[in-house]
C-alpha cells in the first residue's frame, strides 16, 4: 500500500496569483521560442557565436565569484557589524542597479578609463588598463550584478539567529571561523540565491560591458552584445542568438541541484 | 561634402601597410563595414582590422576616455564633432556616406499609409526617432518642410527600435532611414517620398590623433572613400557623399 | 585562580545584581525561578552580554570590568544553551569537534575526540546524525559534549539535563559527576532540579528577581531554606514566624510548639512525612496538633502527597495505608500533627 | 561610567574585502559626482524631467507592487509545495534576467502587442493595449524586475525553519492564514531585501521598456529613457539626470527605516 | 468519541509501532527513554508525520489511514512542542491568541482570552514580551497557554513543564491537572518526571525503542515496572529472575528470598529504603543478607542514596545518621540486608 498524500489542498489564494505569476515570466518567453525562426539557427552557429557564448559564460562566472568574495562580506557587514550609518550604506549599494547601465559604463570609465581617476595611475604606474579588454567585461559585469548578491545576502542574514554565532563565541570560533562555518552555511540559500540572481544579470548585462569594455568579438563580444549586433543586422538572428543564451543559462541554472539550495535538513 | 576622388587605389604605389587597425563604427554600419574590412585585409595582406561597433554617442563617449581607437565613423556630425571637441583629429573628418528617410509600413501596409500626410491622423499608430538622435532630427526636418504635424506614438532610441515596432505590426507607420528598410528585407516596405532630400544624414571618418598605427588608419580611411568602399556602401542603400 | 564577579545587567525592565564567587574546582549551582536571572548571569559570564557595571576577572585578569572587555571567543569557557543551540548543517560529530577545531586541534584528532564525547553521553552511533533528526534529549546530550569537549576553564551549564530520561539523566549526571571531580575549573550549574544541585554542586546560590537570597553547601540550605522557593524546591513545610521560648507564632497565621526555645523572628520547618493525619484529634505525644481542611491529594510512585488548608496550611506525605483508611477527598475536616522534636527552627 | 565596547575586532580577512565591495560600488559612483557638471543642472531640471522622474517613481512603485503580489506566492510555491521539476521551474523564472531587456521587450511585444498572441484578443475583446502606454511601461518594468523578488524571496523561505508553519498548522491556521501571518513575516528581511532589487531594478529599467512602451513625454519617458536620449546630444546632461534619478533612489532606500529591514527581535 | 490510533511510522533507520487508545476525558503520558519516539508518536497524532501505516480514528472520523488524511489545520488539536516553536515576531500575547483567531474568534475576544491564559500561567505582565526576551521557563509557560487555549478535543503536550521552576511547575501543574480534570477531550503527555505522569496521567504507557513494554494506571506501573527504564523511572531496585518457592535466582547473579512463594519467571521490586547497611553481617529478622561494596555515594536533600555493587548490585537511601556511623567511601565491604516481606514479587 502506498501512502501518496499531500499535507492538504494548497491554498487558491496563494496558488492562484502564483501560477499567474509564473505565466507572466513564461508566457513571453514561448512567445519567444514559438516565434524564433529555428531554421536560421544553423546558419548562426558560427565560431563567432560560439566564442562569444564561452566568453559570456566564463566572465558572467568570473564576475559572480568576484561578487561573492567582495560581496559576501559587505553584506555581512551592513547585516552585523552595527556600523553607523548602515541603512545609508545600504542604499548606496543599490545604486549600481539604478543607475542606467550605459551611465554605469560611463561611471566606470571615469574612474578605470585611461584617463580615469585611479585607472591613469593604473595605467602608468603597473601599465594595465581594464577597459576594452576581457577583465574590464568582468569588471563592468561584476559592478552591475554585486548589489543583487549584496542585498540577497544581507536579507538571508538578517534573518538568521545571531544565536548561532554567540555559540560559536563560545567554543573559541573566532568571528572568521564563524562566519566561515557557522553563519554563511546557515545562509547558504540566500547565498545561492544571491548568486544566481547575479550570475544571470551578469549573463544579461549588456550597456555597462559595451560601454566600459567596447565590443571586440573573441575579446570582449559576449551574447548580449552579439544580440545587440545582429538586432542590427537580422533583427531574427538576434532573436535565435537570445534563445540560444537564455536556454544554456536554464540549463546551468536548472542543474544546479536541489542540495546546493536547499537549507539545513 | 569634401571629394577625394583622385585618392589612388589601396595597395597600388602607395607604401606597404601593415598591422592592425582598430574602427569605431557605429553599430548601423556594422554589416558594411565587417565587409570593408574583409576587403581591405585582403587587399593589404599583413593588415588586420579591429571593430568595435556601438551606439554613436556611446563610442564618442568612450574615444573622449581615451580609448584606443585608430579610425571613428560616426552615424552622425554631431558625435563626431564630440569627439573632435576633445580629442584631435589627424585629418578633418571626412563624409563617406549619405542616407535618407524612407516610410516604412508592416508588409502589406494594414494601416494603408500613402504618404506623410498619413503621418498627421491621429487614429493612425505612428512611430518616429527622437529628436535626439539623427533620424529623429531629419524626420522634424521634414515634416517642417512638408508642414505637417506629426501625431506619434512613440519617439524611438533609434532606427533598429522602430523598425522593430513597423516589423512586429505594433505601428501603422514610420519615418527611418532607407538603408534599415532595405537590410529589415520583406518584413517592412518601404514608401520613399519628395521631401527626403532635403533632410540627408551625413556619416563622417576621421583617423584619430595618438593613433597607435596611424599610417594603417589612414589608408583604411582612403579605403572606405574609394570606389570599392562606395560600392559597398551603395550596395546597402547609402548615397555617394 | 578563583573567579570572582559582580554581575551588574540591565536588560529592558529586568535587571540583574549578584556576586559570585567560584573556586578552582569548586562547581556552583544556580536556582532561582523561571525569569530569575539565571542563563542572563551565564550569558554574562560567557562575554554575550556586556556588563553594565560590575566586573569579571578571573585569577589575576579582567575578563569584563571598566576598561577592559575579553569577547566570549577569548574566554576559555564552555557552554551549554538553555536550547541547545546546536548548529543545524553540521553532524552531531561535527557540532563536538567545532570547539576543539577553533582551538586549534588537527582535523582527525579533533574528531576522534569528539567521538569519544558522544560515546560518553551515550550517542554512538549518532556521529552522522543532523541535530535535526535527533530527539530532544539527544540533542541536548551532543550539546553538553559539545561544552565538555574543548576543556574549558570555566563551565556554563544551563539545564545541561533537564531533557533527559530518568535514566539516561542518571548516567549522564554521575558522568557529569565524575567529570566535574576531576575537574580543576570552574563550574557554574543553572538547574531546577534539587537533585541535580545537590549531587554534582559544592555549593548553591539561590537567585530570586535577579538577587542572591541564600547561598550555601547544599545540605545546609536543604536543611534551612530562607524562602518559599528553595522550601518548596527541597520539599519543606516552611514558614516564617516569631518564637518566643517554645511557642513560635507563625507570619500567616497558626502557632507550632518546638523542642528549643529560642527568641525572635525565626523560619520554621518540617518535611511533608513529619505530619501525620487523624479523622479525629490525636491524643498523646504529638506537641502540634491542629484542625485543617483537605485541598488536593496527589498520588506520587510510592506516597500520597496531601496538600491541606490551615491554619497553618501544611502539605502531609501519607502512606499507602493511611490513605485507604481516612478515604480522603478535598474538603475533609482532618487533624494535623507534628511532632516538636521533628520541627526545625532557625534565626530569619 | 559609560561602557561602550565592541564586542571583539571585526576580522580582517572580512572587513577587508568588505571595504574592496564597498569601494568598488562606490568609487565610480564618486567618480560620477565629481565629474557631473553641477552648473548645468538648473537648466535642466525642466518641467518635462520632473514628469519622467514622476513617470519613474510611480511605474517602479507600481511594478514592485505587481511583484509582491505575484511573485510572493511564485517564490512560496517553488520554495514549499513540494511540486515536481521545481529546479527546472526556479531556472525558468530566472530568464528575464538573462535575456538582454530589448529582446525581452520583443517577447512582450510578441505575447502582448497589438497581433500578440494575447495581445490581439485583448485589443479585439477589451480595446485594451499595453504598448505605448503607461501601464505598459510598468509590465515591462515587472517583467524584468520580478524574479529578483522571487529569487530572494524563495532564498528566504529555504532557510526558514518550516516547523514553525507546523506549529500554526496545529493551532488551526490554514495554509494561507500560516502564510500570511507565520512565513511571511518571519522571511520579512528576505521579502524587503527582494522588493529593493526589484523597485531599484524597475526604476532603472530602459531596454524592455522603450521597447515594449515605447518613448512619449509625459506617458512612457520614465528617466532612463531621458538619459539614454539625453546621451545622444548632450552626455552631461545624461549624468546629471542619471545623479538626479540615484540621488531620488539613495534617498527612498535609505528612508526606510530599520525596522522594516531588521529580523524579529 | 475514543481515540484509537495504530502508528506506524519510519524516520531513517528508527521506526515507531504503537497501539495507543485514549478514552474522552482520559490522561495519558507517555514515557521512555529519549529516543524512544515519544515526539514521533506526537507528530504523528498531530498530523504533522503521516504514518507508513496503520490509522487514526476519533469517534467515527478517521484521521489518518489508507484512504485518507485530515491535515494538521483540520484537526481539532492543540500541541506543546518540545522546543516551543513560538512565532518570533509575535508577542506573548499575540502567540496565544493565534490559535484562536485562526479559528475564528474575533480578535478583542481572543486578546481577552488569550490574556486571561498567560495570567493562569503566571505570566500577567508579560504580554507584550517578544519571545526572545523570555526566558525558557516563561517560554514553556506561553507555549502551554497557546495550547490550552484553543479548546482542543485532542490535546499532545511534549514535556510541558520540563522548563519550570520547581515552586512554577507545583503551580502550573495544579493548574494544568485541574483543567485536564474538567477536560471531556483525550490527552497525551509526554514527560521524563514521574511525578509529573503520576499526578496528571490515568494511564501510563511505557515505550522503549518504539515499541510500547509496559501500560497500565500509575499505582501500578509503579508497583510492578516491567524493564529497567520504569523501575528507575519509579526509584526501585529491580532484578529479573527465576522463583521456585520463596528463593528467587537472580538473572544477573546473586539470589533473593522472598515471602510467599511462587514458581517460574519473575520480577522482583524492592525501594531502597527498605535496605539497610551494615558495617558487619547482621543478625537477626532480615532473610536476606549480602556483601556488598560501596561504588558511589549522592547526597540528596534529605536522605543519602548509595549505589553498591553485588551480586546482586542495589540502590539503597540511608539516613543521615547512618551515614555518620558508617563513614562511607567507595571501596568499602558492607552488608545489605532487605527484609523478606519488603520484597514484591510478580510474575515476568
Ligand atoms: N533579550 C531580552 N531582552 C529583555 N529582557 C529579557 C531578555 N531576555 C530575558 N529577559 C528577561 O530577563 C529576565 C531574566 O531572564 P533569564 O532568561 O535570565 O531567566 P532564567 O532565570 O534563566 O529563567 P528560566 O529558568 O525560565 O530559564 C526575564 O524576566 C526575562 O523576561
Ligand atoms: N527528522 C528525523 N529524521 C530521522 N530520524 C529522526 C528524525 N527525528 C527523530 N528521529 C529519530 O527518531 C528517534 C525517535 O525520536 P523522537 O524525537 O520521537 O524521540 P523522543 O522519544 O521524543 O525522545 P526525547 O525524550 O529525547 O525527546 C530518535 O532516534 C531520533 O534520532
Ligand atoms: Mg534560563
Ligand atoms: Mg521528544
Amino acid at each position: 500500500m502506498t501512502r501518496n498524500r499531500v499535507r492538504g489542498r494548497l491554498p487558491v489564494v496563494l496558488v492562484l496569483p502564483a501560477v499567474a505569476g509564473l505565466a507572466f515570466l513564461l508566457v513571453p518567453l514561448a512567445g519567444l521560442l514559438v516565434k524564433t525562426p529555428w531554421t536560421s539557427l544553423p546558419t548562426l552557429l558560427s565560431a563567432e557565436v560560439g566564442e562569444a557564448l564561452r566568453l559570456s559564460l566564463i566572465c558572467a562566472s568570473l564576475a559572480t565569484v568576484l561578487c561573492l568574495v567582495l560581496g559576501i562580506p559587505l553584506a555581512w557587514l551592513l547585516a552585523r557589524s552595527g556600523l553607523p550609518g548602515r541603512g545609508f550604506l545600504r542604499a548606496l549599494v543599490t545604486v549600481p542597479l539604478v543607475l542606467p547601465p550605459v551611465v554605469g559604463g560611463v561611471a566606470l570609465l571615469l574612474v578605470l578609463g585611461r584617463r580615469g581617476l585611479i585607472g591613469e595611475h593604473l595605467d602608468a604606474w603597473f601599465g594595465i588598463s581594464l577597459p576594452f579588454t576581457t577583465a574590464g567585461v568582468v569588471v563592468a559585469e561584476a559592478f552591475v550584478a554585486m548589489p543583487f548578491l549584496v542585498i540577497s545576502v544581507e536579507g538571508a542574514l538578517r534573518a538568521a539567529d545571531p544565536r548561532y554565532e554567540e555559540a560559536a563565541a563560545t567554543l573559541g570560533a573566532s568571528k572568521w571561523v564563524t562566519f566561515r562555518r557557522v553563519t554563511l552555511p546557515s545562509v547558504l540559500p540566500g547565498v545561492v540565491a544571491g548568486a544566481v540572481l547575479c550570475w544571470a544579470r551578469a549573463l544579461g548585462e549588456f550597456g555597462a560591458t559595451i560601454t566600459f569594455a567596447g565590443n571586440f568579438p573573441g575579446e570582449t563580444t559576449t551574447m548580449p552584445l552579439a544580440v545587440y549586433l545582429a538586432l542590427e543586422t537580422d533583427p531574427d538572428a538576434a532573436i535565435v542568438l537570445s534563445v540560444v543564451l537564455l536556454l544554456v543559462s536554464v540549463g546551468v541554472l536548472a542543474g544546479l541541484r536541489d542540495r546546493w539550495i536547499s537549507g539545513p535538513t | 561634402g569634401q571629394q577625394t576622388g583622385s585618392t589612388p587605389a589601396p595597395g597600388s604605389g602607395a607604401p606597404e601597410v601593415t598591422g592592425n587597425v582598430t574602427v569605431f563604427a557605429a553599430a548601423s554600419l556594422t554589416e558594411t563595414f565587417t565587409q570593408l574590412g574583409e576587403d581591405f585585409e585582403a587587399a593589404n595582406p599583413g593588415t588586420k582590422v579591429r571593430f568595435n561597433f556601438g551606439g554613436s554617442s556611446a563610442l564618442a563617449q568612450q574615444l573622449n576616455q581615451g580609448a584606443p581607437a585608430d579610425v571613428f565613423a560616426s552615424a552622425a556630425p554631431a558625435n563626431m564633432k564630440q569627439v573632435t571637441d576633445t580629442r584631435t583629429v589627424t585629418d578633418a573628418p571626412r563624409t563617406f556616406a549619405k542616407n535618407r528617410l524612407a516610410i516604412a509600413v508592416p508588409k502589406g501596409n494594414p494601416g494603408r499609409i500613402a504618404g506623410l500626410a498619413d503621418f498627421a491622423d491621429a487614429g493612425k499608430k505612428i512611430a518616429l526617432c527622437a529628436e535626439q538622435v539623427p533620424c529623429g532630427a531629419a524626420s522634424k526636418k521634414v515634416f517642417e518642410l512638408a508642414k505637417i504635424t506629426p501625431q506619434p506614438d512613440t519617439l524611438e532610441q533609434d532606427v533598429k527600435a522602430v523598425l522593430t515596432k513597423v516589423s512586429l505590426g505594433e505601428v501603422d507607420g514610420a519615418l527611418v532611414y532607407r538603408t534599415d528598410v532595405k537590410a529589415t528585407g520583406d518584413k517592412v516596405e518601404g514608401i520613399e517620398f519628395a521631401e527626403s532630400a532635403q533632410a540627408v544624414n551625413d556619416y563622417p571618418i576621421a583617423p584619430l590623433a595618438k593613433a597607435p598605427n596611424a599610417a594603417v588608419a589612414k589608408a583604411f580611411v582612403d579605403f572606405v572613400l574609394s570606389g570599392e568602399g562606395r560600392a559597398v556602401l551603395g550596395a546597402a542603400g547609402f548615397d555617394g557623399p | 585562580m578563583t573567579l570572582d564577579a559582580e554581575l551588574r545587567v540591565t536588560r529592558g525592565t529586568f535587571s540583574l545584581d549578584l556576586d559570585v564567587t567560584i573556586a578552582p574546582g569548586e562547581v556552583v549551582a544556580l536556582l532561582g525561578p523561571n525569569g530569575a536571572g539565571k542563563s542572563t548571569a551565564l550569558r554574562a559570564l560567557a562575554g554575550l552580554l556586556p556588563l553594565t557595571s560590575g566586573h569579571i576577572t578571573v585569577a589575576e585578569s579582567t575578563w569584563d570590568g571598566a576598561n577592559a572587555f575579553v569577547p566570549a571567543e577569548k574566554r576559555p569557557i564552555g557552554v551549554v544553551f538553555q536550547d541547545y543551540l546546536l548548529f543545524a548543517h553540521m553532524s552531531a560529530l561535527e557540532n563536538v569537534a567545532f570547539g576543539l577545531r577553533s582551538r586549534g586541534t588537527p582535523k582527525a584528532e579533533a574528531r576522534a575526540e569528539a567521538a569519544r564525547w558522544l560515546d560518553r553521553v551515550g550517542l554512538s552511533g549518532y556521529e552522522q546524525t543532523r541535530p535535526r533528526s535527533l530527539s530532544g534529549g539527544q540533542a541536548q546530550r551532543v550539546a553538553l559534549a559539545r561544552a565538555l569537549a574543548t576543556g574549558p576553564s570555566l563551565l556554563l551549564l544551563d539545564e545541561p539535563l533537564a531533557a533527559l530520561d530518568a535514566s539516561t539523566r542518571l548516567q549522564v549526571r554521575s558522568e557529569l559527576g565524575r567529570h566535574l571531580a576531576d575537574f580543576g575549573g570552574h563550574t557554574l550549574l543553572v538547574t531546577h532540579d534539587p537533585l541535580d544541585a545537590m549531587v554534582l554542586a559544592d555549593r548553591l546560590v539561590i537567585l530570586e528577581g535577579g538577587r542572591a537570597v541564600q547561598s550555601g553547601p547544599p545540605a545546609e540550605v536543604a536543611r534551612r531554606p530562607r524562602t518559599d522557593y528553595v522550601a518548596n524546591l527541597v520539599g519543606l513545610n516552611f514558614y516564617r514566624g516569631r518564637a518566643s521560648g517554645t511557642q513560635v507564632g507563625l507570619d500567616g497565621g497558626g502557632g507550632l510548639t518546638i523542642a528549643e526555645p529560642v527568641d525572635g523572628p525565626v523560619h520554621v520547618v518540617f518535611p511533608p512525612n513529619a505530619v501525620s493525619l487523624h479523622a479525629a484529634r490525636p491524643e498523646g505525644s504529638p506537641r502540634n496538633v491542629w484542625p485543617v481542611t483537605v485541598a488536593a491529594v496527589e498520588q506520587h510512585a510510592h506516597t500520597t502527597r496531601v496538600r491541606l488548608d490551615g491554619p497553618p496550611a501544611v502539605l502531609a506525605d501519607i502512606t499507602t495505608a493511611t490513605l485507604a483508611e481516612l478515604r480522603l477527598r478535598p474538603g475533609d475536616a482532618l487533624w494535623a500533627a507534628v511532632k516538636a522534636t521533628e520541627v526545625h527552627v532557625y534565626p530569619a
